[in-house]
C-alpha cells in the first residue's frame, strides 16, 4: 500500500476562487492510501515545494498527488521536487484542477465536486504507480550518411566541421549525385558543377570524412546512439591506393558499348570507367558485366596499360562493419519510367527526351558537347515543346499523385537558356499550373515569359506523334482560349516526375524507418520534426523525404546535420522510462505488436520461460527501451494484455476510469 | 427529444497528451466553459486507449465516453491515431450492432490549438448524452448498489 | 394420484407462482433451461434435457455472499440474506433429482453450507418422469428410475394430462395449495407409461455400461493408468461438461469492485480450467491431463470412496451431448472397461 | 475416407511423420473425436467422415512443440486457420505435414435433433441420412443436417497443404452476411433485446474461446489480472457483453470465420454474428480481407490508410 500525500494548490486565486481547496484536501484524506493532504497558495513556489519535501519526510510518503495546473505546465517541476526529497520522480501524478476545472466552471460547488473527482482519479492512479528509472545508453560518436549526392555531402560536411567522424556510403562509383548531372541551376543560372565540385573535393579531403563509393549498406542493427552497420564495398577491380586516375585504361578499353548511366544512356562508356571527369574518387571501376576479360577471360588490356599496376581482377567484395551513433538517409531520387506514357512517344522517337536528358545535352561534357541538337539526326531543332507534369499530379496509377516541385523552375530555366543561346528556336511550354513559390523564383519564371518570349500554354498535351519527315506532331489543348493546338515540333522535352530512389525501400526496412505510399521516407512529425525519422537516431536529408530543389535540400541537409550533432554531442542518452514492456508469461509471440510500432522498437527472441513449473522455449516480444517512445499502440494490439505501458499501465488507466465513474 | 436538465451524466474523456489534452488546456486558459460532467483522463496517444477501457467506463456507470486525439496525419507518434481510428470505428459499430445508442461514444480530433473546438465538442457531447439519458444498456447493475 | 389437464397447466403455474416463486424449464432463444416462471415465458416440458441441470435452483452459478461498502474511511459489511421464502422447482427429471442428493452430500455435511441449506429447506421439488428417454441417457446405471423419479411431488406427463403424486410432507403442502386445480385419478395411465419407459430404458445404448472396478480401492490403479495420456488429448479445457453437470459442485469466491466497495460472490468453477485452484505458489495441477483425470477420478473414485459408494455421476448424459470434442464420461468408462478385458 | 487413412498410415510408417492428427471413431458415426495417432495399431480407429467437423488447426500449437513432424488433416476452412496461426508464429510449418482433406459440408447431430429426431441409435453420413432411433426409423436430408456454417461456406480451396485427398463440393447457398444485415436493420431496442436474450443463455463455459483458433493466447485476458477483468461466471448481464465484445474484438481481422464458436456453444448462441459483423465492417470500410488467406498479409487492425473512414461513419449508418 502506498503512503500518498495530496497537495492542493490555490494558484493564487486562479484555483481557489472557484474551487474550495480545503474541501478537496479534506475529501482526499478519505481516499485509500492517502496519509496526508494539505493546501497551499502556490505549490510550485520554493516554499510550496519545501512543504512537499517536509511532508515526504514527516509522513514517509511513497507517492504524491498535486492538484494544480496542467501537468504540461508543472509535472516536470514536481517530479524534480520529489526527486530532490528522495522520492522517485515517477511517483508523482497531477490532478489538473485549473485548466480542466477552475478556469472553465463558475459554480463553486460544481467545480469543487469535479476537483474532488479529478483528485480521486489521480490518487487511484498513484496507488498503482511504480518507481521508474530512466535508462542510459551510450553514444558512438560517428555518423553514417547513406547517399553521396548534394544532400549527403552537405550533411557530412556540416557534421564533420563540428568535429565528428562521418562516413558516406555511395552506391555509384562517385559521389556527386543528381546535381552532378545538371548543367545550370535555377534561379541564378550558375553552373552546377562549379558549385558542386568544390564541395565534393572538400568532402573527399576532410580528415573527419570517410567516403565509401561503389558501396551499399547491407545490414543495420542496434538503435539510436549505437547502430552497427555492415557496408558492402563492391569489388572495384581497381586498387584505389595505387590508381593515379590517369584515365589511360578507359581510353584503351576495347569494350565501349555500355550505355553511360551518367549521360542517361544517351551515349556509351567503356567497361572500365569513371562516371564523369570530376568523379571523386577519380578511380575507375570495372563493370564486370561489360568487361571482356570477365566475360571471356581474354583481354586484360587495362591491366597491361596501367603503369601503376592498379588493376586487380581478383578483387572481391568486402564487408566493412562499423558502429555509428546516428544515420542520415540521403538516398535522393530518380525520374520515373515512362513506359506507361506511350502518348508522348518517348520510346518511339529519340527526339522526345526527359528534362534530365536535356541537362546532359546542354552540358559541355555531355553527349553532344553542349550543342543543342536532335539525337535522331544531329540537326538543330527550331521548334521545341516542353510538357509539364508528366507523371506528376497524376490521379491514376500510371504516375504519382504529388507535385514533383522542381519541374516548373527547371523548365523555365531550360526555356530561358535555349532562347538565350538560340534566339531563333521557338519554345512552347504546356502546363497545368506554374508553381513558383521561392525566393526569386516567380521573378525568374516571369523573365522567361516576358524577356525571353517563351510561349506558355495552359493545357495538357494529348499526343505526340512522330511524323514521316522526322518531326513530331504535338497535339494539345489550350484551356484559356479553349482550343485545340497542333504544333509541329523538332524536339519534345518531358518534365518527368521524380520518385525516391529504388533502393530506399530496402534501406528503410533495414532501418525500420517508415515509408509512405509513394516510397518517400516518413518524418517524425510533418511540421515539427521534418528531418527526423520516427525511428530514433535516423535522420532524413534531401529528396528521400519529399521533392525538393537544391536550396531546400541543402538547408534540410544542414538541419539534419544539426540534429545529428546534437545527438553526438551527448555522452549518454537518457531513455524515457515510460516505455512498453512485455510480460513473458503472457506473451504469445504473435508479432502483431511489432507491426504497429512506429519505431521498430519491438523484436522477438526465443527464450526459456518458467510458467508455473512448465519450462519451455517461447517466442517473446522484447522492447528496446532506447527506441520505444511510449505511445502504447502495441498495448492495445496485444490481446492477452502481455504488453503494457509503464506510467500508463492498463491497471492505472482502469483505476482512473473507475475513480471517475464511481 | 426532451432533455432532462436535472440529469447529470458521467462522461469520461480520453485525451492524448500532445494534442487534445493541450487543446483542453487551451480551452481552460481561454476560459471556454463546458459542463463539469466531463472528466479527462490523460493518455500518451489515442492509440493507448483499449476498447476494454471504454467498456469498463460504461460498466462502472459512465453515460458517455469520448476519445480525443491529434488530427489524422498529425499524431505525435506519427501513426497512433490511425490505429485508434480503426479500432474505435469497429468497436462503435459493434456497440451499435448490439443496440447500444451510438451517440454514447464518440471520437474527435482536437489539436493543441483548438481550444474552441474542444469546448464546443464537449458542450455538444454532453448535450447529446443528456438527450439519451442514463446508460442502462451497458452498465453493471452491481455498481448501482 | 391426482391429475390436471394439460390445457390447465398455465393455471397451475399461475397458482403456484402466486404463492411462491416457481422455477421450471423455459425456452429462451431456442434453448430450454430452468428459469423463473413469468406470465410471458415459454414453458417447455417437451425437451427432455435442459441445457443446464436444475442445480442452479439450489446452487446458483453465481451468488452474492456479502457486500462491503466504503464511505470515507468507514467500511460496512452486509451479509446477503439467506433464502427465507418457499419456492418450487417444477419438472426436474430423475437424474437431476439424484444430482441434488449428490450436492446434499457435499453442502449439507459439516460444515453446512448455509446458503445451500436455506434453499434446500425452502425448496419443493416437483419431479417429472422421462416420457421418452434419449440415447445419451444412462441413469439406470446409477440405479435411478426415470419412470418414477424421487422428489416431493412426482409427476407424469401424457398426451392429455399431467399426473400428480405427492410423496413427502412438502409435496402434500404444495398439493393442498393447488388442490382446486387437481382432480383425482387412477394409476392406469401412469402405470402404462412407466412400463413403456422401462422398455425404452432397456434398449438405451448405454444401458449396459459397467461400472465394475470403479471404486475407492481402484484409486492408484486408475490414477496411474497410461490411458489418460490418450483420453485427455482432444480436451479443449472448456467448462461445458462441468457447467451442464448436475453434480459438479466446485466453486470459486471472487470480489467485484463496485466502485464504492466490494461485492463478494461465489461462482461455479471448473476443474477443467487452467486456473482452477490457482494459489499464490502456482497451480497444483499443471497439465490438462491432470485436470481431465481429476474430473473423472472425482466422480467415479474419490466421491464414492468418501460417500458410501455413491457416484457423483447420475447418467444424465448432458456432457455426452454437449462436449465440443465428443469426449465424455461414457468413453472414459468404456476405455477402462476394454483395458480390463 | 479410406484414402486419407491409407495415406496417413503410409506416411507414418515410412517415418515422414511421427504422428497423425485426425479423428478417432466414436461411439457412433456422429461423435468422432480429434485424436493423435502414433502407431499402425492405433490408426485402426482413425476415421474421416462427414461428421468430422472439428477444426484441428489449433491442436497444432501444442503439436508444434513436439519432436518430429505431425501430419494434420485440414479441411478447406481449417487451412485458413492454420495459415493465420502460421502468420502469428504459433505453429511450425516445418513440423507440419498437411493433408488437405475434401469437404462436402459437415454434419451436426444437433441439427438432426433440431429436425425433431429423438433417441438416435445410429445414423449414416450420406444423403439423405438414415437414422435409426429408439422410436422408429427416419430420414433427414443432408442439407438439413449440415452445420449452419457450411451453408455460407467461403470456399473449398485449401490455402495451405502438402497434398490434397478427396473431393469437395460447394455447399454455399446463402449470403454469409444475411443474418448480420437482418440485425443491422433492427431498431436499437430490438437489437438490444435480441442480444440480451441470446447472451442471457451464456454460461461462461469458454468453449467458444477454447475452440477458437484465433483465441490462441497462452493466458486469456479474462483469466489474468492484467485488466482486473478475470471473471468466471455470468454474474451480471454486462459481463457476457464485455466478454463477447472483447473476444470478438481481439479476433477481429484474425478470425477466419471458421464457425467453430457457434458449433460448440452448448446454448446455441450465434456467436459467429459478432465475428461476421466485424468481418463485414472490415470489408466495407477497409477493403475485402480474408484472414488466413495469405500468411504474409498484414491484418486490417495492424494497418491503416490516411483516408480511412472516421468513427462517425457508424452513426451515419455507413457500417450497415
Amino acid at each position: 500500500m502506498q503512503r500518498i500525500g495530496v497537495f492542493v494548490c490555490h494558484c493564487g486565486s486562479n484555483i481557489a476562487a472557484t474551487v474550495d481547496v480545503k474541501k478537496v484536501a479534506e475529501m482526499a484524506r478519505l481516499e485509500p492510501g492517502v496519509v496526508f493532504a494539505d493546501d497551499y497558495q502556490y505549490m510550485c513556489s520554493e516554499a510550496g515545494q519545501a512543504k512537499i519535501g517536509a511532508a515526504i519526510k514527516e509522513y514517509n510518503l511513497t507517492g504524491l498527488v498535486v492538484c494544480s495546473c496542467s501537468p504540461r505546465m508543472h509535472e516536470a517541476t514536481f517530479r524534480k521536487c520529489a526527486e530532490r526529497y528522495g522520492l522517485n520522480p515517477y511517483m508523482v501524478e497531477i490532478a489538473n484542477i485549473r485548466e480542466h476545472c477552475s478556469w472553465i466552471h463558475k459554480d463553486m460547488e460544481e467545480a469543487t465536486q469535479k476537483a474532488v473527482i479529478l483528485a480521486r482519479a489521480a490518487i487511484a492512479k498513484v496507488n498503482l504507480n511504480a518507481p521508474l528509472q530512466a535508462g542510459e545508453s551510450r553514444v558512438t560518436k560517428r555518423a553514417l550518411v547513406i547517399g553521396g549526392g548534394i544532400a549527403g555531402i552537405q550533411t557530412a560536411l556540416d557534421i564533420a566541421d563540428a568535429g565528428y567522424e562521418v562516413d558516406i556510403v555511395e552506391k555509384t562509383p562517385s559521389i556527386g549525385g543528381r546535381m552532378s548531372q545538371l548543367d545550370k541551376t535555377f534561379p541564378t543560372l550558375d553552373c552546377s558543377a562549379c558549385i558542386l565540385t568544390p564541395k565534393m573535393v572538400d568532402a573527399a579531403g576532410h580528415e573527419k570524412i570517410k567516403i565509401y563509393t561503389y558501396s551499399e549498406v547491407e545490414k543495420v542493427s542496434g538503435f539510436v546512439g549505437d547502430f552497427t552497420v555492415d557496408i558492402r564495398k563492391k569489388a572495384r577491380s581497381v586498387d584505389e591506393a595505387k590508381c593515379t586516375g590517369c584515365g589511360v585504361c578507359q581510353e584503351k578499353c576495347p569494350s565501349k558499348k555500355t550505355p553511360s548511366e551518367f549521360n542517361r544512356g544517351l551515349n556509351n562508356r567503356s567497361a572500365i570507367y569513371t562516371p564523369f571527369a570530376q568523379a571523386i574518387p577519380n578511380v575507375p571501376v570495372i563493370d564486370r558485366e561489360a568487361c571482356i576479360k570477365f566475360k571471356t577471360g581474354k583481354c586484360g588490356v587495362c591491366e597491361k596499360v596501367c603503369q601503376a599496376g592498379a588493376i586487380n581482377y581478383a578483387q572481391e567484395d568486402e564487408i566493412i562493419t562499423e558502429k555509428y551513433g546516428a544515420i542520415v538517409v540521403a538516398t535522393g531520387f530518380d525520374t520515373i519510367k515512362l513506359d506507361k506514357y506511350d502518348e508522348y512517344a518517348y520510346s518511339q522517337s529519340k527526339d522526345v527526351i526527359t528534362s534530365l536528358e536535356l541537362e546532359r545535352i546542354m552540358n559541355a561534357a555531355g553527349p553532344t558537347k553542349g550543342h543543342l541538337e536532335r539525337l535522331s539526326d544531329g540537326k538543330a531543332p527550331k521548334e521545341i515543346v516542353f510538357v509539364q507534369c508528366v507523371g506528376s499530379r497524376c490521379s491514376d496509377e500510371r504516375g504519382k499523385p504529388y507535385c514533383s516541385k522542381i519541374c516548373c523552375m527547371y523548365t523555365a530555366k531550360h526555356a530561358m537558356l535555349i532562347r538565350d543561346k538560340y534566339p531563333d528556336v521557338n519554345v512552347t511550354v504546356f502546363y497545368i499550373d506554374v508553381r513558383t513559390p521561392g525566393k526569386n523564383f516567380d521573378e525568374f519564371y516571369r523573365r522567361a515569359v516576358e524577356e525571353y518570349g517563351v510561349n506558355y500554354i495552359k493545357g495538357q498535351v494529348g499526343k505526340v506523334a512522330p511524323q514521316p519527315d522526322g518531326s513530331l506532331l504535338v497535339q494539345g489543348s489550350d484551356l484559356i482560349d479553349n482550343k485545340q493546338i497542333k504544333i509541329k515540333a523538332d524536339m519534345v522535352v518531358l518534365a518527368t516526375a521524380i520518385e525516391p530512389n529504388q533502393g530506399v525501400r530496402n534501406i528503410a526496412t533495414m532501418l525500420t524507418a517508415s515509408i509512405d505510399t509513394n516510397n518517400f521516407l516518413t518524418e517524425a512529425h510533418p511540421k515539427l520534426r521534418p528531418v527526423e525519422s520516427p525511428t530514433a537516431g535516423v535522420f532524413l536529408s534531401g529528396v528521400c523525404q519529399g521533392p525538393k530543389d537544391i536550396p531546400e535540400t541543402v538547408s534540410q541537409a544542414g538541419a539534419a546535420a544539426v540534429k545529428v550533432i546534437g545527438l553526438l554531442a551527448k555522452d549518454k542518452l537518457t531513455t524515457n522510462p515510460c516505455t512498453a514492456q512485455a510480460d513473458e508469461l503472457l506473451c504469445n509471440g504473435c508479432s502483431n505488436c511489432a507491426k504497429v510500432c512506429p519505431y521498430g522498437a519491438i523484436t522477438y527472441e526465443t527464450r526459456q520461460v518458467n510458467d508455473h513449473g512448465i519450462r519451455e522455449d517461447r517466442r517473446i516480444a522484447v522492447v528496446n527501451k532506447a527506441l520505444c517512445q511510449g505511445c502504447g499502440a502495441c498495448t492495445v494490439t496485444c490481446p492477452s494484455g502481455a504488453m503494457d505501458l509503464q506510467g500508463f499501465s492498463n491497471r492505472q488507466l482502469i483505476a482512473e476510469v473507475d475513480a471517475i465513474c464511481r | 427529444m426532451s432533455v432532462n436538465q436535472e440529469f447529470r451524466p458521467k462522461i469520461v474523456a480520453f485525451c492524448c497528451n500532445w494534442c487534445s489534452y493541450a487543446g483542453a488546456d487551451l480551452a481552460g486558459s481561454s476560459r471556454l466553459s463546458y459542463p463539469a460532467d466531463v472528466k479527462i483522463i490523460r493518455v500518451p496517444c489515442s492509440c493507448r486507449v483499449n476498447p476494454m477501457f471504454i467498456l469498463r467506463a460504461f460498466e462502472k456507470g459512465a453515460d458517455g465516453v469520448i476519445l480525443c486525439g491529434c488530427h489524422p496525419g498529425d499524431c505525435h507518434y506519427s501513426t497512433g491515431n490511425y490505429y485508434a481510428r480503426r479500432r474505435m470505428t469497429l468497436l462503435f459499430s459493434m456497440l451499435d450492432f448490439m443496440g447500444v445508442e451510438n451517440g454514447r461514444t464518440r471520437v474527435e480530433w482536437v489539436s493543441a490549438a483548438e481550444g474552441v473546438k474542444f469546448s464546443t465538442v464537449m458542450n455538444d457531447f454532453v448535450e447529446k448524452i443528456r438527450s439519451l439519458g442514463e446508460n442502462v444498456r451497458l452498465g453493471d447493475l452491481r455498481c448501482k448498489k | 394420484m391426482k391429475k390436471i389437464a394439460i390445457s390447465n397447466l398455465p393455471k397451475l403455474y399461475a397458482a403456484i407462482a402466486k404463492a411462491q416463486s416457481l422455477i421450471l424449464p423455459v425456452k429462451t432463444a431456442g434453448k430450454t433451461n430452468f428459469s423463473l416462471w413469468t406470465e410471458a415465458c415459454d414453458v417447455d416440458l417437451q425437451t427432455l434435457k435442459t441445457v443446464k441441470s436444475a442445480k442452479d435452483a439450489f446452487f446458483p452459478q453465481s451468488e452474492t455472499l456479502y457486500h462491503c461498502h466504503r464511505d470515507g474511511k468507514n467500511i460496512t459489511i452486509t451479509p446477503e440474506d439467506l433464502q427465507s421464502e418457499s419456492f418450487v422447482v417444477f419438472g426436474i427429471k430423475g437424474c437431476d433429482v439424484r444430482g441434488i442428493a449428490v450436492l446434499d452430500k457435499v453442502f449439507l455435511a459439516e460444515p453446512v453450507d448455509s446458503f445451500y441449506a436455506a434453499r434446500r429447506c425452502h425448496g419443493t421439488i416437483v419431479s417429472l418422469a422421462c416420457g421418452a428417454p434419449e440415447e445419451s441417457c444412462f441413469c439406470k446405471v446409477f440405479g435411478i428410475d426415470c419412470a418414477e423419479p424421487e422428489g416431493d411431488v412426482v409427476t407424469w406427463l401424457t398426451e392429455d394430462y399431467l399426473y400428480w403424486k405427492p410423496v413427502t410432507e412438502k409435496g402434500e403442502k404444495l398439493t393442498a395449495l393447488v388442490a382446486d386445480l387437481l382432480e383425482d385419478s387412477d394409476d392406469a395411465a401412469v402405470t402404462a407409461q412407466k412400463e413403456a419407459i422401462g422398455k425404452i430404458v432397456e434398449k438405451l445404448p448405454y444401458a449396459a455400461l459397467s461400472l465394475e472396478g470403479w471404486n475407492g480401492e481402484a484409486l492408484n490403479e486408475k490414477f496411474n493408468s497410461p490411458l489418460w495420456e490418450t483420453l485427455y488429448k482432444p480436451c479443449l479445457a472448456c467448462g461445458t461438461c462441468t457447467f451442464v453437470c448436475p453434480t459438479c459442485q466446485c466453486y470459486d469466491i471472487k470480489d467485484y469492485n463496485t466502485g464504492n466497495g466490494v461485492q463478494r460472490y461465489r461462482c461455479w468453477d471448473s476443474c477443467m480450467y487452467s486456473d482452477f485452484t490457482m494459489m499464490a505458489h502456482g497451480n497444483n495441477r499443471t497439465s490438462q491431463l491432470q485436470r481431465f483425470r481429476q474430473r473423472f477420478m472425482h466422480k467415479l473414485v474419490y466421491f464414492p470412496a468418501n460417500n458410501d459408494g455413491m457416484y457423483s455421476c447420475v447418467g444424465c448424459g448432458r456432457c455426452v451431448d454437449k462436449c465440443p470434442s465428443h469426449l465424455n464420461i461414457v468413453k472414459v468408462i468404456k476405455a477402462f472397461g476394454k483395458e480390463g478385458k | 475416407m479410406q484414402e486419407v487413412k491409407n495415406r496417413a498410415l503410409a506416411l507414418l510408417k515410412d517415418g515422414t511423420v511421427k504422428r497423425v492428427l485426425g479423428w478417432r471413431i466414436g461411439e457412433n458415426t456422429y461423435d468422432p473425436e480429434p485424436a493423435f495417432f502414433e502407431s499402425e495399431e492405433d490408426m485402426q480407429t482413425f476415421v474421416y467422415n462427414n461428421f468430422c467437423a472439428a477444426n484441428l488447426s489449433k491442436y497444432m500449437i501444442e503439436a508444434s512443440k513436439l519432436e518430429g513432424k505431425t501430419l494434420v488433416c485440414l479441411k478447406p476452412c481449417d487451412s485458413y486457420s492454420f495459415n493465420q496461426l502460421l502468420s502469428e508464429h504459433r505453429v511450425d510449418r516445418e513440423k507440419t505435414y498437411i493433408i488437405g482433406v475434401g469437404c462436402k459440408g459437415k454434419l451436426s447431430i444437433e441439427n438432426v435433433k433440431r429436425a425433431g429426431v429423438k433417441g438416435i441409435l445410429s445414423v449414416n453420413d450420406t444423403d439423405p441420412l438414415q437414422v435409426e432411433t429408439l422410436y422408429g426409423n427416419t430420414e433427414v436430408s443432408y442439407k438439413a443436417a449440415m452445420l449452419d456454417r457450411c451453408h455460407v461456406c467461403k470456399g473449398k480451396e485449401h490455402v495451405v497443404y502438402d497434398e490434397l485427398i478427396g473431393e469437395s463440393e460447394d455447399t454455399s447457398t446463402a449470403d454469409r452476411f444475411a443474418q448480420v444485415q437482418m440485425i443491422e436493420a433492427m431498431s436499437p431496442a430490438e437489437k438490444f433485446a435480441f442480444f440480451q436474450k441470446e447472451l442471457s443463455k451464456c454460461i461462461r463455459c469458454n468453449a467458444c474461446r477454447n475452440v477458437c483458433p484465433a483465441c490462441s493466447c497462452r493466458k486469456c485476458v479474462f483469466d489474468s489480472d492484467k485488466f482486473d477483468s478475470a471473471q468466471k461466471a455470468n454474474v451480471d448481464s454486462f459481463e457476457e457483453k464485455m466478454f463477447h465484445i472483447i473476444r470478438a474484438f481481439h479476433v477481429a481481422g484474425r478470425c477466419t470465420d471458421c464457425g467453430e464458436c457457434s458449433r460448440v456453444c452448448p446454448q446455441g448462441i450465434p456467436l459467429h454474428l459478432f465475428n461476421r459483423k466485424f468481418i463485414k465492417d472490415i470489408n466495407t470500410l477497409y477493403g475485402e480481407y480474408q484472414a488466413g488467406a495469405d500468411a504474409e498479409a498484414r491484418g486490417p487492425l495492424t494497418s491503416f490508410t490516411a483516408d480511412d473512414a472516421e468513427p462517425s461513419v457508424v452513426a451515419e449508418g455507413g457500417t450497415k
